[in-house]
């Protein structure tokens, strides 16, 4: 139990730092951090699958494109501008209030039952995939339109064509 | 096995959701604070990140798998945003060398 | 009765036909016009002679219909009518022929006959008319002609003027009486006269709705008839060809509204404060215009001023009560004034179209006839015995002394005005030298028969015409107000008879024949003896003289007081109000609307972040709402 | 089904056919695939369609209707780009494909039946747009666009999945059946994570249809990115999300009606009148039209504000009102922007002289979306009114239409400026394709507003 | 012939033929002939007229059934002399504009709008009287903003957006008024049926009420109708004037006061003396306008707010003085709007402080402005006397001083026209005026029709008012009833 408060709390505050830090590199770091303590979150709820997905996806594949991107344009420097205090401030403002008003919205729950795991198999992979290939099979089929749109897409968009004749 | 869940027994609902509700939040703060595209992407990575563990905490609350499966879906979809998004700031900045969203301000009014 | 509807549309072919012709038709469908009047006439006398009411209703057809409103186009004939008739195409055809003569040079010959007929056609309609609308039809009507033959000579901007203004001033009387109209028919159920006065007769004296009918009519006389406040517009119609001036502005047109409130006796009977009113503006309007004619040099403008005064005389008649003697002085106005305005008009003939008393003089030779006949008429008006004046003047003023003294006395101040400024310009006009210039004085000449013969007859009908009403205390037998009686005999019935001691009836003649002789004495006294000529325009005067030479500046009163406001009024509305103001306000939501767009557009400032923000603030709003509303 | 099926397949043919440098055949391939993917789709019509695939999508004649529309301006489209895109840019199978991508994901969105699907749906109509609308590369607009409307969309998918989260915790299910079970058997005891779910996906759909305050994209993307990636965006993506929109709500959340349809309602005024009144002000007709579209949400939004059985009539007749208008609208533009190389109001500047038939076909559509009878969007309007009105929203009805006398305003600057602003000029050239599809788009425009029978009943 | 669907269709197959016909000349004489053969059929509609107080010659077929919009047209007694005049003034102005070299669309425009006016004029569905309303909108904007002045494009815009605004109004209480109908249709008996609470038919009476108010328009919602008039080409201020005008005041007595009695009787007054108000203050600001076609509109205002008035006493011999009047007025105003023509195109200036004199080198141009100017005026024996009178009897039912007020209008009318008169046909011939030609063939016959319309109607009305009378008195009798119910 005090296991998921500290994850959380670790989760937080490298999700701040994420943010906060100047350096875009550092951000990067600080984010695959995060999802990692996100992949711990996933196998305290028992959702196997999910902790192995993220742990690639994530923090494999998604993260090193924006490392790749991110030293493929020279930004490793804390070169960017940053926003004024000012607007620092609001955001934060702004977020915060965001966070109340979710948090306000959602504290009138009135149930607070602890999860029980009524089924705590679902998350294996076995599982997922027999509902994944059942129920959810369309979706699933259609999903591949969405990577091959993006793939087609970003061969497009970043492929550097020669300047106009 | 058996210890982790029984680790997670006690925690209730509204931690997660609390919890999920704080990282979302702060994933919108980096939006709004960060002028690095690339940072305003991983924040919105943040967000999405945030429902992935709420969807999954959900889904573990109910014992029904149909939450953990959309996981799967979000997680495809952060893949090919992810994709699209650098691909679009790669083209971008061949033409204005710049990452900087206050840089993008010729379209207005 | 419609010969006249043909006149109109010989009016309107007119261009084609040959002068002679034009003068031909436009005279003799007139002249047939008087011959069916005489039939009527006498039609209708030989039914008094055998003591019928002799009242004839020939309905036409219905005209306006619109729920239980019901206004047919039927004509009335009468005794009153029947001698209005007379008078109306009598003289109008004796204009007519004078016409062919004062037109003959002028280009719209043609046209001028038509405007006459049309004239005659409406005057007779309103004559005619068996209910009040059909009278207002020919009430509007010779508005209509009378605007068109003041403004005959339209290329000069002042006489269109004149004529505009006449328009207007009459459109005010016949607002009262539209609204008359309407209040009768509220509260009568018709229009008819047939049907309105036997129930009017029935009601008490002194009815408030009869009062409010009777001051809005009165309203409408005034206009037509031009008393105070509305008569200024009749000196200024002296712009027309004087043909014109003699026939509607003396004779006929202007005594619509004595006409319309002889017709409507019973009504004003059962008023007695209107009477009083009608009587007081009568004669304030008689004494008000004879004052102002006294210092006019315009021979045409005095004998118009004179008009208006010698109009307040009848009204003076019917507000004391005297309906026979009022019409009386109608018919004996209209011989006279007629005479006289056509005598002006030969004089003006002669002098090249001059009108300037002060250029004139020593007429006497060249312009016999005319000469003769104006001095019978200004006899006849002055009230000099035995001539037709006299006899009218007179019952009035017997009336006004029976009703209340003073206004006798006021009255005869009057007749003393009138007979001092009629000798002043009979003999500013024909005695002492000729004041003109050397091509006037080559070009004077007698004017042609068809212009002289006029004048005699009317001269003649000046002398005689008294005789036909000749009251008792001359042995006379009220021949007219014997004829008349029964139009007036439900007011007769309701009013005091009217009794006057022989004595006095002598005493008071004696006083006013003495009176204007005396007064054309004095004129004598000072323009043919001292051979007084009046000053220049801008000599210096008294201020009376002041006064009365600029017409007590009534025109300009009308001017500041109402004129001018509405002028000021009209650029206020306009620029202020409408174009600032409202328009102002639609323009201004428009511009508002603009600006907010301007406002609004800085907010799609371009930048990412900014919209971000906006979306978190709206999406932390729309939850906010969700949080208070569960 | 088939049709989706048709539709995916027909664009993966096209990559294929671009990999071969078959250009030529792309337009009548794609063409024919359209017809096919409308046919097959018109040919499942059936009123008591069952929901395909678990639960997933369903084929309903308001799915169908919907997806005919898109598929059917999606061919305009495509005959516009003829000559549009094939003469400047190398990617263009890239391109068809693209096109057809996004109208399979906005298929989906008409079809929906499971949250999974809508948000997949959204997210290649979405995914697509964004790579087409920084098809330009070198254009620095085209780049400013494509990265907004990424940046934004993809913010708004955050919310939108936060909402679907909360609608899954506390429904249970993503199934628009059991979501809706889930509504109707418990109406006093529903969870707030239910309520919240509900404005979160709310924030997620009106950043899609591009209703304020969450319209701040689409001005800058619709001014930014192509003119025919615009056409496409504001009628086929616009349309789509409406009708996803209108499905989920009233299939699932009419009930709550009380609940979300205030902070709907005030969000249609806001809409209406940073539209409106923005447009107002604008000098580039592309620019205006882009906040007309925004207004033209605005008005879409009572659909669903006034929630009742003919909203999705009324819908369907707007829409496809207001897309055929836009079609005619932006096809001008091209013509008239390859001529004078301005999409300014003044650009327009006597157009009627030369090319009379061109000016009014834009009259037309003009007059389309201001809603002027005898031409459909009167009918979208009208219909529009009449269900709001049914809800006695009377203060609504009389805020639009302060919005529609507003917009006369700047829809006619452009009549003004073809008819009644004298250039002289030359005669712009209108090719086959254009006049075809001008005509097309203008005559059932006029068809709709004089017969709108042939529409209405239909779903 | 007395099939009212082909009356209407016939202006639109004319102005659908008209846009392919280039020839200039060929245009205008297919206008005209459309025109006349409507006419004719209009002729023939009158003379199998009834004139009892029920529709006739109605037509009905569904348009929109899933809407419950039917097509549903049919005259009685009171929109049978709207028709009338729509079908007379169009020839008309089609003729005056045979003087401009117009081109085609024109007169497709402008027999579009016929055909606009005449679907309001015998609409008995309310969406239908609605497209009507709005399809005659658009062709007199393009024919004001394609043949006007110089400052036409803002003008023109505002008066389209003014009134768009007023009609959206309408359609809003429309909609309304059919969600409470038992049928859930627009049928104009339905409406009349519905006997709504107060409240309602309060604020439905405004929205009917600002949308007739604006086209009418009544003070204070006229400042577009000056503006757009002397912008106008002059056929364009003629369709307006003439007889979009009047569309209006039709709306009021057949839609506005039977379908809101309870509105009308709360509101009525207020009305009427806005439209009392408007006669004055129109006529004041006529009194010193120099732009002759400025004067008139304001006149135009001040007559129209007459009939409103007249309208809105609701008597018989209001409402019946009203509708003839709505004839006189159309035919009053094209031909002074003619005039104007006649005297701007010669002399190029409607300014008329630069005119004078005209009478002398156009006798007969003259004498046809001063009938249509007397019978502006409202003379007695032109057609304008017979309204008024009606109009002002009707008023006077309603109130005293309010006939007192309006009845200003006889005075202050003939002071701004005669003074309109004058300056421009009396006085010396000037620079600007001497080269005046009088009038052409193609002139001539239409004053001469104006002219002969004008003493016509004034001496023989009654067959107009026997037209109306019955459908006037059954709708105020059955107004009465409902508010009494």
């Amino acid at each position: 139990m005090s296991v998921f408060y500290f994850v959380a709390f670790l989760s937080i505050f490298f999700a701040l730092m994420t943010i906060f830090t100047k350096n875009p590199v550092h951000s990067v770091l600080y984010l695959v951090i995060t999802f990692f303590t996100f992949t711990v979150h996933y196998i305290l709820l028992n959702a196997q699958f999910l902790a192995v997905v993220n742990f690639i996806v994530y923090m494999g594949a998604i993260m090193v494109l924006f490392l790749f991107v991110l030293m493929l344009l020279n930004l490793n420097k804390d070169t960017e501008p940053l926003k004024s205090n000012l607007v620092k401030l609001m955001g934060v403002i702004a977020g915060a209030c965001l966070l109340l008003t979710v948090g306000g919205s959602l504290r009138v729950l009135e149930i607070s039952q602890p999860i029980v795991m009524k089924n705590p198999d679902i998350g294996l992979v076995g599982n997922l995939g027999k509902v994944l290939f059942s129920d959810f099979l369309l979706p699933f089929e259609i999903s591949s339109i969405l990577l091959l749109t993006a793939m087609v897409g970003a061969v497009l968009l970043a492929k550097n064509e020669p300047k106009k004749a | 096995m058996e210890t982790i869940v029984e680790n997670i027994q006690g925690v209730p609902l509204n931690h997660y959701i609390l919890f999920c509700s704080i990282i979302f939040t702060i994933g919108v703060i980096g939006v709004l604070i960060r002028r690095n595209v690339i940072i305003i992407m991983m924040s919105i990575e943040l967000m999405l990140n945030s429902v992935n563990l709420l969807l999954t905490a959900f889904s573990a609350h109910s014992g029904d798998p149909a939450g953990q499966v959309f996981v799967f879906f979000i997680m495809a979809l952060a893949a090919a945003e992810v994709a699209v998004g650098l691909a679009i700031i790669v083209m971008v900045y061949r033409n204005t060398r710049s990452v900087d969203i206050n840089a993008l301000n010729r379209l207005r009014g | 009765m419609l010969p006249l509807v043909g006149f109109l549309i010989n009016g309107l072919a007119r261009n084609v036909l040959p002068k002679s012709l034009v003068g031909a038709i436009g005279s003799g469908v007139v002249l047939a016009a008087f011959l069916l009047s005489c039939g009527v006439f006498s039609s209708v006398y030989a039914a008094r002679q055998a003591g019928e009411t002799a009242t004839f209703i020939q309905p036409i057809f219905q005209w306006i219909g619109a729920g239980d409103l019901s206004v047919s186009m039927s004509f009335l004939v009468d005794p009153l009518s029947a001698i209005m008739l007379l008078i109306v195409t009598g003289i109008g055809f004796l204009i007519h022929v004078y016409s062919i003569g004062y037109m003959k040079h002028d280009a719209g010959f043609a046209k001028f006959f038509a405007f006459l007929n049309l004239f005659i056609f409406f005057m007779l309609l309103l004559v005619l008319g068996s209910n009040y609308v059909v009278m207002f039809i020919g009430w509007e009507g010779v508005g209509l002609c009378s605007y068109l033959l003041i403004g005959f000579w339209f290329t000069n901007t002042a006489y269109a003027g004149a004529a505009k203004k006449a328009f207007v001033m009459n459109r005010i009387g016949d607002l009262g009486f539209l609204i008359a109209v309407f209040l009768i028919f509220a509260t009568f159920g018709t229009l008819e006269f047939s049907q309105i006065f036997p129930q009017a007769a029935g009601m008490t004296t002194g009815d408030i709705t009869l009062l409010l009918i009777t001051l809005l009519l009165f309203i409408a006389a005034t206009g037509k008839s031009a008393q105070i406040p509305l008569f200024t517009w009749l000196p200024d119609a002296m712009a027309g060809p004087t043909p014109v001036s003699a026939l509607i502005h003396a004779a006929t047109m202007v005594t619509a509204g004595i006409y319309m409130i002889a017709r409507s006796n019973i009504l004003f009977t059962l008023s007695p404060i209107t009477l009083q009113i009608v009587a007081a503006i009568g004669l304030c309007t008689a004494l008000l215009a004879a004052a102002i004619a006294i210092t006019q040099n315009d021979i045409k403008k005095v004998l118009a001023y004179s008009t208006v005064s010698q109009l307040g005389y009848m009204f003076l008649g019917l507000g004391v009560g005297a309906f026979t003697g009022a019409f009386f002085h109608v018919i004996t106005h209209a011989f006279f004034k007629g005479l006289l305005f056509l005598g002006a008009g030969s004089v003006i003939h002669a002098m090249s179209n001059e009108q300037d008393m002060r250029h004139m003089g020593g007429l006497r030779k060249q312009l016999p006839i005319t000469y003769f006949t104006m001095l019978m008429g200004t006899i006849a008006i002055a009230g000099i015995p035995p001539l037709s004046g006299f006899f009218s003047k007179d019952e009035i003023l017997a009336h006004a002394f029976a009703t209340n003294k003073l206004l006798w006395i006021l009255g005869f101040i009057g007749a003393l005005f009138t007979a001092f400024y009629m000798f002043r310009m009979l003999f500013l006009t024909f005695f002492g030298k000729f004041r003109g210039s050397a091509e006037q004085a080559n070009h004077v000449h007698e004017s042609p028969v068809t212009m002289t013969i006029p004048l005699i007859v009317l001269a003649v009908l000046s002398v005689i015409g008294g005789m036909l009403n000749v009251p008792a205390a001359l042995g006379g037998s009220h021949a007219l107000a014997e004829f008349l009686s029964p139009v007036f005999a439900d007011s007769a019935a309701r009013s005091e008879a009217f009794h006057l001691a022989h004595s006095t009836e002598y005493l008071l003649m004696g006083v006013s024949a003495i009176g204007a002789i005396v007064m054309a004495i004095v004129a004598y006294r000072k323009y043919i003896s001292n051979a007084a000529v009046p000053a220049a325009d801008g000599a210096p005067r008294g201020v009376l003289s002041r006064l009365s030479y600029h017409k007590f500046y009534v025109d300009e009163l009308y001017d500041r007081l109402i004129v001018r406001p509405l002028n000021g009024l009209s650029v206020f509305f306009y620029r202020f109000t409408d174009r600032g103001g409202i328009d102002g306000l639609v323009n201004g939501l428009g511009k508002t609307i603009g600006e907010t767009g301007k406002g609004l557009r800085l907010l799609q400032s371009g930048n990412v972040g900014f919209y971000i923000f906006m979306m978190v603030i709206a999406a932390a709003a729309l939850l906010a709402y969700g949080f208070f509303n569960l | 089904m088939s049709a989706i099926i048709t539709l995916s397949l027909l664009a993966i043919l096209l990559l294929y056919l671009g990999l071969f440098k078959a250009k030529t055949a792309l337009l009548p391939v794609s063409l024919l695939g359209l017809v096919a993917a409308a046919g097959l789709n018109i040919a499942g019509w059936d009123q008591a369609a069952k929901p395909l695939y678990s639960g997933m999508v369903l084929f309903d004649p308001f799915a169908i209707a919907f997806s005919v529309l898109c598929i059917v301006i999606t061919a305009l489209v495509l005959l516009l780009s003829k000559d549009y895109f094939d003469q400047r840019s190398p990617h263009v199978a890239e391109y068809y494909a693209l096109l057809l991508f996004s109208l399979t994901g906005a298929t989906l969105v008409t079809s929906f039946h499971n949250l999974a699907m809508l948000f997949i749906g959204i997210e290649i109509m979405s995914v697509a747009l964004y790579i087409l609308a920084g098809i330009r590369k070198r254009d620095f607009a085209s780049n400013e666009a494509a990265l907004k409307y990424f940046l934004m969309g993809a913010f708004s998918t955050g919310f939108l999945l936060f909402g679907i989260a909360l609608l899954y915790g506390a429904s249970g299910s993503f199934d628009l059946a059991q979501i809706k079970q889930y509504v109707v058997s418990n109406p006093q005891a529903i969870s707030p994570l239910f309520y919240a779910g509900i404005l979160l996906v709310l924030i997620g759909l009106v950043f899609k249809v591009g209703a304020a305050p969450f319209h701040f994209w689409t001005p800058d993307v619709y001014d930014g990115a192509p003119i025919l990636i615009t056409t496409f965006m504001s009628t086929v993506v616009k349309t789509a999300a409406f009708a996803g929109f209108l499905r989920l709500f009233y299939f699932c959340f009419a009930p709550l009606q009380d609940f979300w349809m205030p902070a709907l309602l005030v969000i249609t005024v806001i809409t209406l009148f940073v539209g409106n009144i923005t447009a107002l002000v604008q000098q580039s007709f592309k620019r205006m039209l882009a906040y007309s579209s925004i207004s033209h949400a605005g008005y879409l939004l009572f659909a669903i504000v006034g929630m009742g059985a003919a909203s999705a009539e009324s819908v369907l007749i707007y829409a496809t009102a207001y897309s055929f208008a836009t079609v005619v609208a932006f096809g001008t533009l091209i013509l008239v922007k390859r001529a004078t190389g301005s999409d300014h109001f003044e650009a327009f500047n006597g157009l009627a002289r030369k090319n009379p038939y061109l000016a009014l076909t834009l009259t037309i559509a003009m007059l389309s979306l201001a809603g002027i009878p005898l031409t459909a969007g009167f009918v979208g309007k009208f219909m529009m009114f009449s269900g709001v009105l049914a809800d006695y929203q009377v203060l609504l009805v009389i805020l639009a239409v302060i919005n529609a006398a507003m917009g006369i305003f700047y829809y006619f600057r452009v009549i003004v400026a073809m008819y009644f602003r004298p250039l002289d000029r030359d005669q712009i050239a209108v090719s086959g394709y254009y006049s075809a599809v001008l005509w097309i788009a203008v005559l059932i425009t006029v068809i709709l507003g004089v017969y709108p029978t042939w529409l209405t009943g239909l779903i | 012939m007395d099939n009212l669907f082909i009356l209407l269709l016939l202006p639109v197959l004319g102005a659908l033929a008209l846009v392919f016909v280039q020839h200039e000349k060929a245009a205008k004489q297919l206008a005209l002939i459309v025109s006349l053969v409507s006419l004719v059929f209009t002729v023939s509609l009158l003379t199998s007229f009834v004139p009892d107080a029920s529709m006739q010659f109605v037509q009905r077929f569904d348009w929109i059934p899933s809407l419950g919009i039917h097509f549903h047209v049919g005259v009685d007694g009171i929109s049978l002399p709207l028709v009338l005049l729509t079908n007379i003034l169009v020839p008309l102005i089609i003729l005056s504009a045979f003087n401009h070299s117009y081109k085609g669309s024109f007169y497709a425009l402008v027999l579009f709008m016929q055909a606009g006016l005449l679907l309001v004029f015998t609409a008995l569905d309310a969406f239908v009287f609605y497209v009507g309303w709005e399809i005659a909108l658009i062709p007199i904007y393009f024919i004001c903003a394609l043949w006007g002045g110089e400052d036409r494009i803002r003008v023109n815009l505002k008066f389209f957006i003014y009134t768009f605004f007023g009609s959206l109004l309408m359609l809003t209480a429309i909609i309304y008024l059919h969600l409470q109908t038992p049928a859930n249709d627009y049928e104009l008996t339905s409406f009349y049926q519905l006997g709504l609470e107060s409240g309602v038919q309060r604020w439905v009476f405004w929205a009917f009420f600002i949308a007739f108010a604006i086209k009418m328009p009544i003070f204070p919602f006229h400042t577009w109708q000056p503006d757009t008039y002397t912008q106008a080409p002059t056929a364009g201020t003629m369709l307006l004037s003439g007889i979009m005008l009047k569309m209006g005041v039709y709306g009021l007595i057949r839609w506005l006061i039977p379908i809101a009695p309870l509105g009308f009787a709360a509101y009525g007054q207020l009305a009427l003396v806005l439209c009392i108000i408007g006669v004055v203050y129109a006529s004041i600001i006529a009194f010193k306008q120099r732009d002759a076609k400025r004067l008139i509109a304001y006149s135009s205002i001040a007559h129209v707010g007459l009939i409103g008035a007249g309208v809105f006493a609701w008597n018989i011999q209001g409402v019946q003085g009203a509708i003839i009047q709505m004839v006189n007025h159309g035919i009053s105003v094209v031909g002074l709007f003619f005039v104007l023509d006649i005297v701007e195109r010669r002399i190029g200036s409607r300014d008329i402080k630069l005119m004078g004199g005209i009478a002398k080198p156009a006798p007969a141009l003259a004498i046809a402005f001063l009938v249509i100017v007397m019978g502006a005026v409202g003379l007695p024996l032109t057609n304008g006397f017979v309204g008024e009178f009606l109009l002002l009897m009707g008023i006077y039912e309603y109130g005293l001083w309010y006939a007192v007020f309006g009845g200003l209008t006889l005075i202050f009318g003939a002071v701004y026209l005669l003074r309109l008169y004058q300056k421009v046909m009396l006085g010396e011939v000037n620079e600007q005026t001497a080269g005046f030609t009088d009038i052409t063939r193609t002139e001539w016959l239409v004053l001469a029709t104006v002219v002969v319309l004008v003493v016509g109607i004034g001496v023989y009305p009654k067959p107009l008012l026997n037209l109306s009378e019955a459908a006037v008195a059954n709708l105020i009798n059955g107004i009465g009833q409902i508010a009494n119910r």
